[in-house]
């Protein structure tokens, strides 16, 4: 009896090995790249037949995307320039978390930045370089000063860093346009009697960030310089510095670090005081780059698309520059979609979906990893059944 | 001034009802140890599914069912995604955000809808009492659905088993898991339940409260639930205490220019937040979020 | 010897065995934690299982609760041929564990920590009943409505034992439990395991180091090394220095074995003092030694709670002194205040006479205090860290240049420590959380020695080693002493201190409450002093 | 097709392309839609397309200026004053040749790049108050309500402009303006509107964005009565009583209608007046259609400066 069931083993184990091998081999190869396929032809697919709902044609619309920040020269210049912003604040949201901190406040830190270097370039006198390089510093100040206050909330206090920065987003919001209604603060200046709009005056052109290159040349403002370096040298400093070290400990294991001789509160705080400072000069960068006035709505997300840029770049710096010129050309491009007659908010509804999609791979591939390993105990499982049958 | 009391008293309860069914859920959630930011979009999903559900059906109550599918909706997918695939809590969130007001945004253009509201529900007697009978006795008829909630969530996270996983859950997971129970899934009803419920807070909201739908309609409610649930110090009492307190806080800056007073409004809207980070300061002690908060869960040896 | 016995031997047997485990194998990457065990159990036996740090014992049970999947081999219960994917699984199938590491919810009471694992509507008052019951039945008393994190170590191993004896499995497993319990826990403890396996027919696997307990406490005893069986023996029919040379595959110094053994007889045994090995260790290195550091009248408390009570110690070069005590009087508070994690209320830390800021990060390390930290998992190294980098955690600027970190001079200075520690790992960039418990330890020891301190404090060092470790660990120490190092050593077993220390003090309630040189300890004293009665 | 620099083909590629730029919704079905379906109705005549942008955020006009630029558009109609920024796109190379539009409200710095269409805030809220008035009358009431979003200059100016013409025709006459800080958040507005009724006002005037349907219909249903803010809705089924016509599409309209000439003149600006030109107007809805003529009178007494408007409501402002 024992071998009728041994056969009966073979049978049903028959089909299994007999499916095709080449096929699977090929599976086994390039199982990552397989879902990286899949997941964003997906997006595309859904992103497509929204576009068809708005009576364009989707091929219209990525030509339009891929005009708007590629075709050109100038356009690849926009899509730096969006870019800038987002890689600078993505690279200090590495530095916190590599401390094991999480700042998520970076849009409160961003928009404070950006009041506080708008305040500079506007009340301090002087030669137009020293005071543009003023208010660069001011806007990080402030935004170290925002995060500090998180900082102080938690080492005083308690408050997780998570909560305190995001709820100081919400905060600064209110700052900013509290500023810019307040005649006596940053509200423009004019004709008395005359209706003012809740925004500051336009910069002295002296205070600009410098343009580099010509249109219709490849043209972007030096802002994108900024970021790229100090990507490179916090990458450099995480990576090989003794700071760098300390903070990966810290953040790994802060009793250990503790008693190494490594206060939290110092080396944390500094972190979260960096992070806050690059998001401060982000804001800065925008200001004095690209839209030379203080809004409310100056940062259009910045921050919280800074934070996005790190977290899809799984806080490493360097994977974080190409991430954020993607957003780069999803922003610009997005601006010129929009002006072929596709619905603003649909370019949101694709940048979302694409970010779903491009997180989606790496995350699935330690989810099959499990799964593998079940379906390994379970075909033991059966094996053993079958020995002692 | 009895007149004055009633009003912003009823105000700040009409008010507080779409917060307070949000942050039942956002209470849960955040207890099994997920900070839930796409609880703006559930509340928008909602809000937006309730009309339209609405007006295809032309009754109000389906809309309020479509709000509540919505949400749990959305709540499906930040939980497989943060909590199956382990993706990063926040990147689903804040992209779910975006994707939420993009594509109602997108909707409310493409359809027309039509206006419709659930009826208002006056409880005899208790109605005519001064003050707050017209606050609490006269709402819209879903109004009266948060007595139920509360106790009923109260019992489920500390009566039962299931709550206790799921505080559990929250404060020191791996633990959990050592002892055999599956953490991400608690984790993912959380966030189901907090879709439902939040689903819920949101269509009350549009065919509740107002009676129609506009872009952005939530305009950052659900930043004030997260808000109002730390304000209570993640106690289901505290959280609801948050939303009347933040209620009062909106209803005092609608009412008062009536009433003839004058407040800075930047101020005013601001108030949830630093109410918010007073409450963490002020009672530090007793003021414990969940250990594991927001920390996302992998299985690694114990 | 006990009849059923004869039975159960996995080759002849009519009644199937509780647990048998056939051809398990486990690698992970290039080391093999398990290399085609077999192993059978029957029920109603005690089976010990004894190996050196990382022979693999941990993983063995960890595969059998479905904490770790294997590549080969099957698990059978009862005869039957079962999968365990996941410790759901395994907890329905009736197999508990006792971590070696916690798994309690700090924040949750002990009854409700207690009920989590069960199913059906937790209740509250059936539960505090059965922790009290439970409790008096197997001598583990906890207040069951106390929150965990109010507990110390060793009431928290006993919630955990609570926990698991409550689902009344028939199959119990213990990873090195008395590691952390006072000498009569663990006494108490062992009755009640007999108990359980004899009277109720259960199965227990115990994980030892210490070869007595495996001896009094087991029926049948199967030894590993690196992986694999390598002997398997009735106890009845065995004795220690079989058991030991089968485990490290060589004699050790009787010395050494009687520490190791637990044997207090052999310690105290004047006759020893004769020998040699015993002469050099028992033998501060100078007469009149410096004094080294000088703690004085020292008080602190955590919340309210009184940790030192005016404590007051002096530690002089070249010596060893071994602060005995029951645990639960402070010894952690010490700990602490020499790794700098604890401010003091008064009183004062003297380093070579110059005062040291308690309680400011790195001061005391700077002053040159090294700590072998009690809870190395929590405390003493980065899980998640390289070995390499685990070995230069508080050293980093001696493999550093202009603030940058260099990956050839800590790879080197590694690999050197690796070899002189013999540090069982596969590579230096190997994550710590690959090693095993002995050699998470090995890493922390090699580390603090290697940067010579003045002083040196070793709290509970040979907790979770192997006979062969502490062997090497004694010598260690005694290295460090004899180079004029003063050394504290923290701990609850006697054994340990008796072995190792040239002067005794004994803490009780925060406070130094006796002290006497090695050669004239005499048990009853120290009992009665550590006990709190003067003497 | 006209040569190059002519207009309307500008650019000379032989269509006519009209960029839109609206800072508001541009389905509100109000102020920013009546921008967006005038320009679309009259280049449907022409056989022109229109591009719209709505929702633009005022910090990134400039770069949707350009875009658009790069759609090689023949003119720019920006919307809204909020949205001046685009305008300094216009000297920038991408943009070179393009003409451009501004409705800019109470006026913006002109410059040669482009034409403007002025108008008077003040007055016509003021007209609207005398109108108001007419109602308070009717109703035997002198409480009204002025509900809008964040608390800016121009939303205040409004509000004065529409108390003081209210207190010209019932001297004791009070206003009640709450700002909710949000023109689309309609939970609020609504509750705003609620708190005035409660205090008995008898009209109310939703100066508001996506949330103004709300405020109207509340009111509606508690007999209040409402103004349009901006477009005429007198047949619209939310029950308007009064339609404040001063939407932007309007002067749009006629802009393009010169555009089409080739007479619409860079660099100058037109003013707008109420009881001069056929817009900004009011219209007084359904049942109230018999006060018309009464209206029409205080609109040509407003132009014929028969009040001292920025006095009154410089005034009332206090
Ligand atoms: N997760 C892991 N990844 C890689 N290697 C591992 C892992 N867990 C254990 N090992 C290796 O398997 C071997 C056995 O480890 P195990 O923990 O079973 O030893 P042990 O017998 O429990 O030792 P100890 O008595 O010190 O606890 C060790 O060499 C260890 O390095
Ligand atoms: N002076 C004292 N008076 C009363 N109780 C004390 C005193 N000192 C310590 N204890 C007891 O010791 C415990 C706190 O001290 P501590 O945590 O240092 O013990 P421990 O030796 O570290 O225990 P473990 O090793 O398990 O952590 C508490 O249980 C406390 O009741
Ligand atoms: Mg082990
Ligand atoms: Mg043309």
């Amino acid at each position: 009896m024992s071998d009728t069931t041994v056969l009966a083993e073979e049978r049903t184990a028959a089909p299994r090995s007999h499916a095709s091998p080449h096929l699977r081999l090929w599976l086994k190869g390039y199982p990552t790249l397989l879902t990286y396929l899949a997941s964003l032809s997906v997006a595309l697919g859904i992103s497509a037949s929204l576009v068809m709902m708005t009576g364009v044609s989707p091929w219209a619309a990525v030509v339009a995307l891929y005009e708007g920040s590629l075709s050109t020269p100038a356009s690849v210049g926009l899509a730096l320039d969006k870019a800038a912003p987002l890689l600078i604040v993505a690279a200090g949201t590495v530095i916190a978390a590599r401390a094991g901190l999480f700042n998520i406040g970076q849009e409160g830190q961003l928009t404070v930045g950006a009041t506080a270097a708008c305040a500079v370039a506007i009340f301090v006198p002087g030669p137009g370089p020293l005071v543009l390089v003023l208010s660069l510093i001011g806007g990080a100040l402030a935004g170290a000063a925002w995060a500090g206050i998180a900082a102080l909330l938690f080492y005083k206090a308690g408050v997780p860093i998570v909560i305190g920065t995001l709820l100081l987003v919400f905060i600064a919001v209110q700052v900013v346009f509290f500023a810019v209604t307040q005649p006596w603060l940053l509200q423009e200046s004019g004709p008395e009697g005359d209706v003012m709009s809740p925004q500051s005056d336009l910069l002295r052109t002296e205070v600009w960030l410098p343009h580099i290159g010509e249109y219709p040349g490849l043209n972007f403002t030096s802002g994108v310089l900024i970021a790229l370096a100090l990507t490179v040298i916090v990458a450099v400093l995480l990576r090989h510095s003794v700071w760098g070290f300390k903070m990966k400990m810290l953040g790994m294991n802060k009793l250990a670090a503790r008693r190494a001789g490594i206060s939290a509160a110092v080396l944390g705080g500094t972190a979260l005081l960096w992070s806050g400072a690059f998001a401060g000069l982000g804001g800065a960068v925008l200001l004095t780059g690209g839209n030379h006035r203080l809004q409310p709505g100056i940062s259009e997300n910045g921050g919280w698309d800074g934070l996005l840029v790190a977290l899809v770049a799984r806080e490493n710096p360097v994977l974080a520059i190409p991430v954020a010129f993607f957003f780069g050309i999803l922003r610009a491009g997005g601006g010129f979609l929009a002006s072929t007659g596709v619905p603003r908010y649909l370019v949101d509804v694709v940048t979302a979906v694409l970010v779903l999609a491009v997180a989606f791979p790496p995350a699935f591939r330690i989810l099959r990893r499990e799964w593998r390993a079940r379906a390994a105990a379970r075909a033991l499982a059966v094996e053993g059944k079958g020995m002692a049958a | 001034m009895i007149d004055a009391l009633t009003l912003v008293l009823a105000s700040s309860i009409r008010l507080a009802l779409p917060l307070a069914f949000a942050a039942c859920g956002e209470y849960i959630a955040e207890r099994s140890g997920t900070i839930n930011i796409s609880i703006e979009a559930m509340m928008l999903g909602g809000a937006f599914s309730a009309v339209l559900g609405a007006s295809i059906t032309g009754s109000p109550a389906v809309g309020l069912i479509c709000g509540v599918l919505t949400g749990l909706l959305i709540g499906f997918v930040h939980a497989n995604f943060s909590h199956r695939l382990t993706v990063n809590t926040y990147v689903v969130g804040l992209t779910l955000n975006l994707l939420v007001l993009g594509l109602t945004s997108f909707l409310f253009d493409l359809v027309t809808l039509v206006p419709s509201q659930v009826s208002v529900l006056a409880i005899p007697l208790l109605a005519d009492i001064p003050v707050i009978g017209p606050a609490l006795f006269a709402q819209r008829w879903p109004a009266y659905l948060v007595w139920l909630l509360l106790p009923a969530i109260w019992y489920a996270m500390y009566r039962t088993r299931w709550g206790l996983q799921m505080r559990a859950t929250g404060e020191n997971p791996s633990a959990v898991d050592a002892t055999g129970i599956d953490v991400n899934k608690r984790r993912r009803e959380g966030l189901l339940l907090c879709g439902l419920l939040a689903g819920l807070g949101g269509a009350y909201l549009s065919v509740g409260e107002v009676g129609m739908f506009n872009q952005n309609m939530t305009s950052g409610r659900g930043y004030v639930v997260i808000a109002a649930v730390i304000f209570g110090a993640w106690t289901l009492r505290g959280a609801m205490a948050g939303c009347l307190v933040f209620g009062a806080a909106d209803a005092m800056r609608l009412a008062l220019p009536a009433l003839g007073v004058q407040l800075n409004p930047q101020l005013l809207i601001a108030s949830p937040y630093i109410l918010a980070l007073l409450a963490m300061v002020l009672f530090a002690r007793n003021n414990r979020s969940p250990s594991a908060y927001g920390k996302p869960f992998t299985r690694g040896l114990p | 010897m006990r009849p059923e016995l004869l039975g159960t031997s996995p080759v002849h047997g009519e009644v199937p065995p509780a647990v048998e485990l056939r051809g398990i194998t486990k690698r992970y990457g290039t080391t093999i934690a398990c290399d085609d065990v077999h192993l059978s159990v029957a029920s109603g036996e005690i089976h010990g299982l004894l190996g050196q740090n990382g022979a693999g014992k941990s993983t063995l049970v960890k595969i059998l609760l479905g904490l770790a999947g294997r590549d080969a081999g099957q698990i059978l219960l009862h005869g039957r041929p079962t999968e365990i994917p996941d410790p759901f699984a395994a907890a329905e199938l009736g197999l508990a564990m006792v971590h070696q590491h916690f798994s309690l919810v700090n924040e949750l009471t002990v009854w409700e920590n207690v009920t989590l694992g069960d199913t059906g509507r937790p209740d509250a008052d059936a539960t505090c009943e059965l922790v009290r019951s439970i409790g008096e039945r197997y001598g583990l008393v906890v207040d069951p409505l106390a929150k965990v994190e109010d507990l110390s170590t060793g009431q928290r191993q006993r919630v955990e034992i609570i926990k698991c004896l409550r689902r009344d499995p028939s199959i119990l497993i213990l990873d090195e439990p008395t590691s952390v319990l006072t000498l009569g826990d663990s006494r108490e403890l062992f009755s009640v395991l007999r108990r359980v396996a004899q009277d109720e027919q259960r199965t227990v696997i115990l994980i030892s180091h210490k070869l007595d307990e495996i001896l009094n406490a087991t029926d049948r005893v199967t030894i590993m090394r690196s992986g694999r069986v390598v002997a398997q023996r009735r106890t009845a029919e065995t004795d220690e220095r079989e058991l030991a040379r089968e485990m490290v595959g060589r004699e050790l110094s009787k010395w050494v074995a009687a520490s190791a053994l637990g044997d207090l007889d052999a310690l105290v045994d004047p006759g020893l003092s004769k020998d040699p090995a015993m002469f050099t260790a028992l033998r501060p290195s100078e007469d009149q030694p410096a004094v080294r550091m000088r703690i004085d009248a020292a008080v602190a408390n955590r919340d309210g709670r009184p940790l030192l009570q005016g404590l007051t110690l002096e530690l002089r070069a070249g010596e060893i002194l071994g602060l005995a005590g029951i645990e639960g009087n402070g010894q952690h508070a010490l700990g602490d205040l020499l790794s700098s994690l604890l401010p003091l209320d008064s009183g004062e830390v003297r380093v070579d006479g110059t005062p040291v800021p308690a309680g400011r990060p790195g001061a005391m390390h700077h002053a040159g205090i090294g700590v072998i930290p009690e809870d190395r998992h929590q405390s003493g190294c980065v899980l998640d860290m390289s070995v390499a980098e685990n070995l230069v955690l508080s050293a980093v600027p001696t493999v550093s240049r202009r603030g940058f970190v260099s990956r050839r001079r800590m790879r080197e200075r590694a690999e050197e420590l690796i070899e002189r520690f013999a540090i069982a790992t596969p590579s230096p960039d190997t994550p710590m959380r690959a090693l095993s418990g002995g050699n998470q330890q090995k890493v922390v020891l090699a580390r603090e020695l290697s940067q010579q301190p003045k002083i040196l404090v070793a709290a509970y060092p040979t907790r979770g080693l192997d006979i062969g470790a502490i062997e090497y660990m004694t010598e260690q120490l005694h290295e460090a002493s004899r180079a004029g190092i003063a050394v504290l050593l923290i701990s609850t077993e006697l054994e340990e201190i008796l072995t190792l220390s040239h002067r005794v003090a004994v803490i009780h309630r925060g406070a130094v409450v006796g002290e006497m040189p090695r050669m004239d300890v005499d048990i009853e004293r120290l009992g009665m002093l550590m006990g709190g009665q003067e003497a | 097709n006209g040569t190059a620099g002519q207009q309307p083909d500008v650019n000379g590629d032989g269509k006519v392309v009209i960029g839109v730029m609206s800072p508001g919704d541009s389905k509100d079905n109000g102020y920013y839609q009546s921008l967006v379906d005038e320009a679309t109705t009259f280049a449907k005549t022409q056989g022109w397309n229109v591009i719209t942008l709505d929702k633009i955020n005022p910090s990134d006009s400039i770069s949707q200026a350009k875009n658009l630029c790069r759609q090689s558009v023949d003119l720019i109609a920006v919307g809204a004053s909020e949205l001046k920024d685009a305008l300094s796109a216009a000297p920038e190379p991408v943009c070179k040749g393009v003409h451009w539009y501004i409705n800019g409200g109470v006026g913006v710095e002109q410059t040669e790049y482009f034409a403007q269409s002025q108008e008077n805030v003040k007055e016509i809220l003021f007209a609207g108050g005398l109108a108001t008035g007419l109602l308070l009358k009717k109703s035997g009431s002198t409480k009204a309500g002025f509900i809008t979003g964040p608390e800016l200059d121009f939303s205040k100016q409004a509000a004065a402009g529409f108390s003081a013409g209210m207190q010209a025709v019932v001297p004791e006459a009070t206003l009640v303006t709450t700002y909710t800080g949000d023109l689309n958040d309609s939970g609020k507005a609504r509750e705003a509107a609620q708190a005035q009724i409660s205090l008995g006002v008898k009209v109310i005037y939703p100066y508001l964005g996506g949330a103004t349907d709300a405020v109207a219909s509340l009111a509606r249903d508690n007999q209040v009565y409402t103004l349009t803010p901006g477009t005429d809705r007198c047949a619209d089924s939310v029950g308007f009583d009064i339609s404040m016509v001063f939407s932007p599409g309007a002067y749009l309209a006629a802009a393009l209608k010169e555009f089409q000439k080739g007479t619409l003149k860079m660099g100058q600006a037109r003013m707008w007046r109420i009881g001069v030109d056929d817009v900004p107007t009011i219209v007084m809805c359904g049942e109230h259609a018999d006060l018309q003529p009464q209206v029409d009178q205080f609109m040509a007494d407003v132009a014929a400066g028969k009040y001292d408007v920025e006095a009154l409501v410089g005034a009332s402002a206090k």
